[in-house]
């Protein structure tokens, strides 16, 4: 239940309630969302579609979330990913870390996405004036994943 | 032996494959095997030679070309992933 | 609008979508909730008072979210501190930081709750079962702040 | 010249008193002025110049003791913040 991959959007603030329902012990949750900008190097993006490889996605999540709560003393996670086609300003994903204190909740959040960013198996390709393309890789997202190392 | 092998995103695309099932010849028992068995088909296929950053799968977790291939794996390639 | 000091309670979903309303150029979406906690250096709490210095608590936080669009590239910035008498799991404090990337969205969050919990006037009461008490300054809070120097 | 002096949290309890307005006497003219001041009254008062920690706000942004005070200002004086 702590990771999804999903073509449905999510509802962030129900979602942080759900992961927190009957807990007395959070004291910090980090929470980051990823959207669809509308413009991405320098062409306008009117839709982007997410493939994946169904499967490993949610293992490559899980064991990435099981790698956070062995890093840091974490509470509780919850990732999830969108699929399928979406347009700008749409939601794509979701990273909730609840935990005592918030150094552990905003290290450990950003920890996810970064590792996410390289190691999930999703590919985005956008929908531009020019046509279709697969968006590439960015060197600052291995740059970003490589400094937990 | 056999294995299931897969192709996602651009590579995909480029092969106009998502998947094959493929007999393994004696002798290929490596990810690096497997990569190179597929891309000596030549054509469209030797990309998988070419393509620099290609990444890969054995049976859904990341894997490299010296990782051992069983019977009955899945195996896949694809680009660097663009997801997040 | 950016900044609220409030006894209200907030609700972070409608805050994000009424942070991102019409935008269709941010890709990252950083937030940080802080909440009551039922337990701390030992004892149990079973409220907590928070005090303030109207007028100030304002100027100090508008001035902080200031200093961080002055350092990071980032787009919109909400932040919200409840003030009055909260209970176990209550919200307390509430930042979000939208931006283009998540590598500034991420550090200009942590550097607000950073510069919050040193510089804005607010102060902690806690109840526990041996009586009230002021909570103390944490060196660990000091630290964090002075990281960003 | 008139200044507002305001106290909070465990200091406003321990003094007994919110705030107070003081009438500053010529040759007074920093806040560690108006400390010192307000601190030999003794008694209770005698914390603003115990306390190691105490911080101080001259209308309404964080100040040294050296910052200036002039007729009219708002002082504040209290423990270190706490909030978040």
């Amino acid at each position: 239940m702590s990771v999804s991959v999903q073509q449905a959007d999510f509802d962030i603030g129900a979602e942080i309630d759900a992961l927190l329902a009957g807990r007395t012990d959070v004291g910090a949750v980090a929470t980051f969302s990823g959207l669809v900008r509308d413009i991405n190097d320098g062409s306008g993006v009117h839709a982007m579609t997410l493939e994946h490889y169904p499967g490993m996605t949610e293992a490559a999540l899980e064991d990435i979330v099981a790698q956070a709560k062995t890093r840091w003393d974490i509470l509780a996670v919850r990732v999830i990913h969108r699929v399928g086609t979406l347009q700008p300003a749409d939601r794509i994903v979701l990273v909730i870390v609840a935990g005592s204190h918030r150094g552990e909740a905003f290290a450990a959040c950003e920890f996810i996405m970064d590792y996410l960013k390289t190691r999930a198996p999703f590919w985005k390709r956008e929908d531009t004036p020019e046509g279709s393309r697969w968006v590439d890789a960015r060197d600052a997202d291995d740059s970003a994943a490589a400094r937990w190392n | 032996m056999n294995i299931k092998v897969l192709y996602f995103a651009a590579l995909r695309e480029a092969l106009g494959s998502s998947g094959e099932t493929l007999e393994l010849p004696a002798g290929v028992s490596t990810l690096a095997g497997v990569r190179a068995l597929i891309a000596d088909r030549g054509g469209d296929w030797d990309r998988l030679a070419q393509m620099k950053n290609l990444r890969a799968a054995v049976n859904q977790r990341m894997a490299e070309p010296e990782t051992a291939i069983a019977d009955g794996d899945e195996v896949a390639f694809f680009p660097p992933v663009t997801g997040g």
